[in-house]
């Protein structure tokens, strides 16, 4: 290591945003190759990561480590291991598209695009923090550029759509601050005095009953980042009203950082009230895949609709966590990957279509397959994708998913395999809505397919879409050892035994002579 | 040799992902002649791999390609025995004659080059089907052969028909999967990996009869999805929708018989379980029957044809069910060849036709279209089983084996039987309709004899639904069971049915001759002269029922009416009462609630100095009684 | 019977009721300025008493600093007070309810 | 005599110096009201660089002076540091309405400073009687203040309910004080804490009371329900350029009093106190957000969430000696954003002016960016998001009472800050993302330099503790009282 890359991922998109919005006014053609220049170079040094990372060690890579607020013990303190590593991929590669996505962008470009960086900044260090509250303050500290992203660049009722999201999720933060604040009084009391290293905690011996509360205040704040049943109804607005870069950034990456709390801190800091309590969100997390597959197949809104189909694909993601095996977890973690593109690339569709036609509603459209082929072409994959088709990339998380929680939680799992039959229903139908037929109305007839900057964004994501189908190994293989490590630590802190360890997988490729 | 075999993969494959770029500015013809050559190329490499299977020399091997889902044990992984190799034959040559005359059949489609990818695509995805090894990749083959099915069906997208009949079939497809997905849950946890290698050997070792039960159920259902069996079938009629070529190879020859393969793959799984295996074998009778009820009244020419595979798979799932698994896949292999030739050849009618698919408008075609009427004769002999050809082969072994079986199987020998019956009835109906008898064609339509390029793929079929049967023949010397020696080695751990002895199979072959030359001479005589195509087969009258039979039982609105409207209702009812209302209606409320809280409060705020001072007052004596009770106690 | 601390203490008390209920009651700004007087005066009071009872003289002292403070309060309050009538005949300051809620 | 400190009064030499130059040099040659300011800029000048002395003094050696009349320790150090910077930000806000003053200019600039006098020796006393003067010295100059545009309906009867309500928590206040001195027989902090350490009372029931009415009294100057009624009246009737020195510098003095009387004098009493002072943390947190939430006025806005904000303050204080540093830091920084949050409306709605309708601020973004980003971070500062003071305030106090055991109170607060975000955050929607922005909203725009300035400090202060706390937190750890 001879630079501190992690720290240059959180940074370089900040600085990024300064210097955006330090751009003078009469050079505004400029904003957006700046921005887009920045991101870019966010994605190299992701790159960089990606190939210099560790693969067999479970363990956290590129730790930094300085103490900023010492006195209640704060450090700035990142690190980078298995789980998060790809979710820190998954960002950068996000925000270039995003940013290409949005080069239409009238009101205030300059602002939107600084805000956008500013997001990644904050979303990347939410990933990489290792101190609680460094964690906290990414974490709530993001929902100021989303909020105004919503709230400024949104559409008709972007401003209750704003105004929910933020108070709905930093209700949640409040509980996460609470519970922070308490654990962080815990270790004074243990190990004499107050920190909030993620790592000095994972020693702390905490009692059953403060692991319930404490559970319950991280709980609940990811719970409503995910979202999981019942916090689920700030999505669909916000989704809804976002700018077409907000929703995929708040679908692709936003919602992970629920999933990824509920893995890196419940499961490890509380493993005795997270085997307890594991049944019950598992339940929850199935309620939340038919609920959702079920609201999203009568949706009239295009967007709604995949908004909703968020909801049911992150379920899975939970039900894979809370499954506390090995397969389970990693088809979590890699399917938080998968929907970050599928459900990225969806919004990016919808949101060309609509600028096309400035209108989500279904029932607008009809037969734009024969005006729009190739866009017709990258929506039926992309709605594949999503709905877990072998061979793309959603397949291989739900079917690890699936798969590794059967064991454990053999009722909910049945169910929801359903809501794989359920995501083909409300796609395909809705595919069949919007593309097939004759066009009957003027507008549809009218309509041009995407040109080549909407196919040079929407390639990349195919690209991965298929390399992470078909070849999904390396992703994995750097995904296994850390998450071997939290269920070793849940095994270990608990009685609880993993139903279905890798290990103990007789992988015989002896020939079949029968 | 077979260190390569995934060539037979990646040359369609290779196919399909260079068409799709370049299909469209190839046009026609050579985006067809690409895509046969490379599927035909698959065709000759598979033959050479298999060809110390044919020296019985051979023996099955894995070729590990990749890692895919290591944790679950599914990689990569081709396995070559001799089973896989007749699916791959079977798949690989048929698909030739198929994507063949598809060249002339889609002649003048303005997405002639896309036909082709989408084709060239479904031979890939059915090759992974039948290759792998591993539950994992059989799974991919599984639903990527219903995404090719989805894509050729609603290929006119159109056309609203297709586009529905497209995602019909693949959302049952789906329902099935939804089986099959559970049952690889209870593998996986069973066996802890989904290679064929750990779960197909002696399978006893890890699960009891009851487990087993429950996984080869759920396996089933998924298969009953693919092959279209009671109670998933219904999709397979409209997916006729699709243009021809694609009847005649997925929804006939090869993807549907995918079902009939697994079980037969699967066979040791299902060997643990006395009940699976009945339920397959009576699922597969009363399929056959019923579908084959339907098929007596269709006028559609393909939705005949379409009832009458529903009723032909049922057979198969017969004999597997009775443990015949080689009968099953030799019906497999031969039914691929007299449907496809069935199919084929009403795709020339309705080529001829101007597109007419309706009976009531055709008849008396033989003489305008001798050659297509030369083959079909051969398929419908084929198919209603009168020796020596194909059909009766493979037909009557199974019939044999399941009478050999007895007890419950016994009776569905009868069923068996009864639907080689109306077999012959309706088959000679479809014949006598189309190709006999007046002629009834609308003004303007003047039907001619196909191009070639379409012929010749009828007589190569034709060649082979004659004489195919004729490599598993129960007799000795040049007439011995070849099909059978070449597929021992996969089946070799399983006990097989095994035929009556001494004279039996002959006199049920005799029966069964007879059933069908009554059949088809009773229909030859009903569906004379006018009018006929509206005939029920049996006297009018009863005509509650034969309204039932028109209606396919009105199994499709049952359907509609039952599931899929209160399913609507219900996922209405879930998203605009119970989510609008009740679950964001409380959290609006919460936040109306705080907001209106603070409305309350304001009026206390009175701006009266008198009342200010009151409250500061109260707080002082709240104060004050708290301290001093502190102080006192 | 003598009298002990406890009664002035107890007078200081009663009166410093007294003149917080006339703060509470009454609606005239004068009036209800007397009632603080009468609030400081009652503490007055009690600081003797306790200063005598303990024999402490800052008790005694306490009270020329508060009589002072509350002096100056006259000054200004009565200033605000004519401020205000000058342009309002009533001295009742529930008239001044202008601000609220 | 080693009981004489001139440093220990320098700076409320310094700022008396200046009231009586000030109004002398208007008397004599009616000068042009920037010679006014001039003369107020140096003796707040002078006064902070005796404060910084007092600092460097005290912090060696914390001693009490003038018979135990002033502690010169730094803490009062430290408050005085405070006070005087936040008196110069203050005038530099309140310029616009000073200039408009025309020859009452230098009254204005009188009171300022005499309240700051006051506002220093309440955090510097160490006897009641003391304490007590300079309460009163800061709350009738503060009265005085609130009314000070005569002719206006709203601040007449702000005056007049300050008035009126101020002295009847004094008259409190001087009861308690009264009572306290009944059972320890002190009127000294130090001797009552003496007393209080060596003897243990049988009945401490007058003491006890005595240390409620303590309360009372202060926590009316800091604004606490169920003692704030009278803020958000007298908040709004102040004229808008000097309702934020107000509630600022009432927070900042009142604090220091109560933090100092609670924990020397009472600090064996904690755990009769503390609860109390749970209680009313709790009711004004809750209070404060509820209404604010209900409010449709700007200032009666700010008014309610510094009621809120003295219960997070409270918050802190429930953890004794521990709790203080924190103390400061939440009022010091707090005191900076009020401050400019009031600046700005001074502005949006006319130095002079009292009232000012949410709407006025509607568009402000495309208006005046400046007013509007200020504005906006402190509104996200006062709801408490990283990255700013506010935050780590909050942090800090929550720590700190999770630490002494009130969890409770902490989820009350942490609750509450979220409803509070919901006003915060509806002043930034109007101001940033109104549709109707290009129309609506009517409120001045232009800012002078005096403002630029008040406003850049004000932001430099709120953004540089959010994320670098580190220095202040160093001073404050060590401003403990004696």
């Amino acid at each position: 290591m001879d630079f501190n890359v992690l720290s240059l991922l959180i940074w370089v998109p900040v600085a990024g945003a300064a210097v955006v919005v330090g751009l003078p006014r009469r050079r505004a053609e400029l904003v957006i190759p700046v921005a887009f220049a920045l991101s870019v170079l966010t994605l190299g040094l992701a790159g960089y990561l990606v190939f210099e990372f560790e693969g067999a060690d479970g363990g956290f890579q590129f730790v930094e480590k300085t103490a900023i607020w010492s006195d209640l013990g704060i450090d700035y303190h990142l690190g980078v291991d298995g789980i998060s590593l790809f979710l820190v991929a998954l960002t950068a590669f996000l925000f270039p598209i995003g940013i290409l996505a949005s080069v239409n962008i009238e009101l205030r470009p300059k602002e939107f695009m600084a805000a956008l960086l500013l997001l990644e900044g904050a979303l990347i260090g939410v990933f990489l923090a290792l101190d609680l509250v460094l964690f906290f303050v990414f974490f709530e500290v993001l929902l100021v550029p989303m909020y105004f992203l919503i709230g400024m660049w949104g559409g008709e009722r972007r401003l209750d759509a704003a105004l929910k999201f933020f108070l709905y999720t930093a209700l949640g933060s409040a509980f996460l601050l609470v519970g922070i604040v308490f654990l962080s009084a815990q270790a004074n009391q243990q190990l004499g005095s107050p920190t909030f290293n993620y790592l000095e905690l994972l020693d702390l011996d905490i009692s059953r009953t403060a692991q319930y509360w404490l559970f319950g205040a991280f709980g609940i704040a990811f719970a409503i980042k995910v979202p999981l049943f019942p916090f689920h109804t700030w999505l669909p607005d916000a989704h809804t009203e976002a700018p077409t870069a907000g929703s995929v950034i708040l679908a692709g990456v936003l919602l992970k950082m629920g999933t990824y709390g509920f893995l890196r801190f419940n499961l490890s800091l509380f493993p005795e009230a997270t085997v307890q309590l594991a049944t019950f969100l598992a339940a929850l997390a199935v309620v939340g895949i038919i609920y959702g597959a079920a609201v999203a197949i009568v949706q009239p809104d295009l967007k709604r609709l995949v908004a909703y189909s968020s909801v049911s694909h992150l379920g899975f993601v939970v039900l894979g966590i809370f499954a506390l095996t090995s397969q389970g977890v990693s088809g979590g973690v890699i399917q938080m990957v998968n929907h970050g593109l599928t459900t990225g690339a969806l919004f990016l569709l919808v949101g060309m279509i609509y600028e096309r036609r400035h209108t989500r509603e279904i029932s607008a459209y009809g037969g734009i397959q024969k005006v729009m082929p190739w866009f017709a072409g990258f929506f039926l994959f992309t709605a594949f994708a999503s709905a877990g088709l072998p061979g793309l990339n959603g397949f291989v998380g739900e079917f690890l998913i699936l798969l590794g929680s059967y064991s454990r939680h053999p009722a909910l799992t049945i169910i929801a395999a359903f809501g794989v039959l359920l995501a083909a229903v409300y796609l395909l139908w809705a595919y069949e809505r919007v593309f097939t037929g004759e066009p009957d109305k003027e507008e549809n007839k009218a309509l041009t397919d995407i040109g080549m900057r909407e196919i040079g964004i929407l390639v990349p994501m195919v690209a991965l879409i298929i390399m992470l189908g078909i070849y999904p190994k390396p992703v994995l293989d750097r995904i296994e050892p850390a998450v071997e490590r939290v269920i070793d630590r849940i095994e270990q802190q608990t009685d609880f035994q993993s139903p279905l360890r890798i290990d103990d997988i007789a992988l015989d490729d002896e020939e079949v002579t029968p | 040799m077979t260190d390569y075999l995934w060539i037979v993969i990646a040359l369609p494959l290779a196919g399909a992902v260079f068409l799709h770029f370049f299909g469209q500015r190839l046009g026609e013809p050579w985006a067809g002649i690409v895509a046969t050559s490379t599927i035909g190329a698959g065709f000759i490499y598979a033959l050479v791999a298999a060809g110390d299977f044919f020296t019985g020399t051979g023996h099955g091997e894995t070729i590990h390609l990749f890692d895919w889902i290591a944790p679950l044990g599914a990689n990569a992984e081709l396995l070559w025995d001799p089973l896989s190799a007749v699916m791959t034959l079977t798949v690989t040559g048929v698909g030739t004659l198929i994507h063949l005359y598809s060249i002339g059949y889609m002649h003048g489609d303005p997405r002639y080059g896309r036909f082709f990818t989408n084709l060239n695509f479904f031979a890939a995805s059915m090759l992974i089907l039948v290759l792998a090894d591993n539950f994992g990749l059989l799974f991919v083959g599984w639903e990527l052969v219903g995404l090719s099915s989805y894509l050729l069906i609603s290929f006119w997208f159109t056309k609203p028909s297709a586009a529905a009949a497209g995602k019909k079939a693949f959302i049952v497809n789906r329902i099935g999967d939804v089986g099959f997905l559970i049952g690889l849950m209870l593998i996986l946890a069973n066996f802890s990996t989904l290679t064929y290698g750990t779960v197909l050997e002696e399978p006893a070792r890890f699960i009891t009869a009851g487990t087993a039960t429950a996984i080869t159920l759920m396996l089933l259902l998924g298969a009953a999805g693919k092959s279209a069996q009671i109670p998933l079938y219904f999709w397979l009629p409209d997916a006729m929708e699709g243009p021809t070529p694609v009847s005649a190879l997925i929804h006939a020859a090869t993807m549907v018989t995918a079902g009939v393969y697994m079980v037969a793959r699967a066979a040791s799984l299902f060997e643990l379980s006395a009940f699976s295996m009945g339920t397959v074998a009576t699922i597969g009778a009363f399929t056959a029957l019923f579908a084959a009820t339907i098929a007596l009244k269709q006028r559609d020419i393909k939705r005949v044809l379409a009832f009458s595979t529903i009723s032909q798979l049922g057979y198969m799932f017969l004999a597997v069910g009775t443990g015949a698994y080689i009968a099953g896949i030799f019906h497999l292999f031969t039914h691929a060849f007299f449907k496809a030739l069935l199919f084929l050849g009403s795709g020339s009618v309705i080529h001829a036709m101007n597109d007419e698919q309706d009976m009531a408008k055709m008849g008396g075609l033989r003489t305008v279209m001798p050659v297509t009427h030369a083959t079909m004769f051969v398929g419908w002999l084929a198919i209603i089983g009168i020796p020596p050809l194909a059909g009766f082969w493979s037909k009557d072994e199974i019939l044999a084996l399941v009478f050999g079986e007895g007890g419950w199987y016994g009776f569905l020998w009868v069923i068996g039987l009864v639907t080689a019956l109306l077999t012959a009835v309706y088959m000679t109906r479809w014949m006598q309709l189309t190709f006999w008898g007046e002629a009834r064609w609308d003004d303007g339509v003047h039907p001619h004899e196909s191009p070639a390029v379409m012929t010749v793929p009828l007589l190569a079929l034709a060649a082979g639904s004659a004489l195919f049967g004729l490599i598993n023949t129960p007799f000795k010397g040049f007439f011995q069971p070849a099909f059978e020696h070449f597929l021992e080695p996969s089946f070799e751990a399983i006990e097989m049915a095994h035929l009556p002895s001494g004279a039996t199979p002959y006199v049920l072959a005799v029966i069964s001759v007879a059933a069908a030359a009554l059949g088809a001479w009773y229909a030859t005589r009903r569906y004379r002269g006018e009018n006929a195509f509206e005939r029920a087969p049996v006297a009018e009258g009863r005509t509650g029922l034969w309204r039932w039979v028109d209606n396919g039982y009105y199994v499709d609105d049952i359907i509609g009416n039952l599931l899929v409207l209160p399913g609507k209702l219900v996922a209405a009812w879930t998203a605009f009462v119970f989510d609008s209302d009740v679950i964001d209606g409380s959290v609006r409320a919460v936040g109306g609630g705080v907001r209106r809280i603070g409305g309350w409060l304001r009026p206390l705020q009175t701006g009266f100095v008198r009342n200010y001072a009151a409250v500061t007052f109260a707080g002082v004596v709240g104060l004050l009684v708290w301290f001093v009770s502190r102080g006192v106690s | 019977m003598d009298v002990t601390a406890g009664w002035y203490l107890a007078l200081g008390a009663v009166l410093f009721v007294i003149g917080a209920s006339g703060m509470l009651l009454r609606r005239n700004a004068l009036v209800m300025f007397m009632s603080i007087e009468l609030m400081l005066n009652a503490v007055n009071l009690t600081f003797v008493a306790i200063g005598r009872h303990t024999g402490d003289l800052n008790g005694q002292v306490a009270v020329f600093f508060v009589m002072v403070v509350a002096a100056a309060e006259v000054v200004v309050g009565l200033a605000i007070m004519i401020a205000v009538f000058r342009r309002r005949s009533s001295a009742s300051v529930d008239d001044l309810a202008v601000l609220n809620g | 005599m080693t009981e004489i400190s001139y440093l220990a009064i320098g700076p409320v030499i310094a700022l008396t110096l200046g009231v009586v130059l000030v109004l002398l040099v208007e008397v004599t040659y009616k000068p042009k009201v920037t010679w006014l300011g001039a003369i107020a800029a140096l003796s707040l000048l002078a006064g902070f660089a005796l404060s910084v002395a007092q600092w460097i003094e005290a912090s060696d050696d914390p001693i009490i002076r003038f018979r135990g009349m002033l502690a010169l320790d730094p803490f009062a150090a430290f408050g005085s540091v405070v006070l005087t910077v936040l008196g110069a930000v203050a005038l530099l806000v309140a310029w616009p309405l000073i200039v408009i003053q025309g020859r009452r200019a230098a009254e204005f600039i009188a009171l300022v400073l005499l309240s700051l006098t006051g506002m220093i020796l309440m955090a510097g006393a160490a006897h009641f009687i003391m304490l007590f003067l300079a309460l009163e010295v800061t709350s009738i100059s503060l009265y005085v203040l609130a009314g000070f545009a005569r002719d206006n309906a709203d601040s007449n009867e702000a005056s007049v309910k300050y008035f009126l309500l101020g002295s009847f928590a004094s008259a409190v206040f001087l009861y308690g004080v009264a009572l306290s001195y009944a059972a320890t027989g002190s009127l000294s902090l130090y001797g009552a804490a003496e007393f209080l350490n060596e003897n243990l009372l049988l009945d401490s029931a007058s003491l006890l009371a005595g240390i409620g009415l303590l309360i009372v009294g202060l926590a009316f100057k800091v604004s606490a329900a169920p003692f704030h009624m009278w803020a958000p009246d007298v908040y709004q009737g102040a004229a808008s350029g000097v309702s934020g020195f107000m509630t600022a510098g009432a927070k900042v003095a009142g604090f220091a009093a109560l933090a100092r009387v609670a924990v020397t004098s009472y600090g064996p009493y904690i755990s009769d106190w503390a609860p109390a002072v749970a209680v009313i943390a709790a009711i004004s947190v809750v209070v404060g957000t509820m209404l604010a939430i209900a409010q449709s006025d700007i200032k009666r806005m700010l008014a309610y969430s510094s009621i809120a904000h003295a219960g997070f303050i409270l918050t802190g204080l429930v953890a004794g000696i521990d709790g203080v540093p924190y103390v400061w830091f939440y009022v010091v920084t707090y005191a900076f954003q009020v401050l400019g949050a009031f600046a700005v409306v001074s502005v949006v709605s006319g130095p002079a002016g009292t009232r000012s309708p949410l709407t006025d601020y509607a568009g402000l973004a495309q208006r005046a960016p400046v007013l509007a980003g200020s504005l906006a971070l402190l509104m996200f500062s006062m709801g408490g998001i990283p990255l700013t003071a506010g935050f780590l305030s909050k942090l800090y106090v929550f720590r700190e009472a999770v630490d002494a055991g009130y969890l409770w109170l902490v989820v009350v607060g942490a609750v509450a800050s979220v409803a509070g975000l919901f006003f915060y955050l509806r002043v930034i929607v109007l101001m940033y993302m109104n549709p109707q922005s290009e129309e609506g909203g009517v409120g001045e725009t232009r800012v002078g330099d005096p403002l630029r300035v008040a406003l850049t400090a004000v932001a430099v202060i709120t953004l540089a503790f959010g994320i670098v706390p580190g220095p202040l937190l160093d001073v404050v750890t060590s401003a403990l009282p004696l």
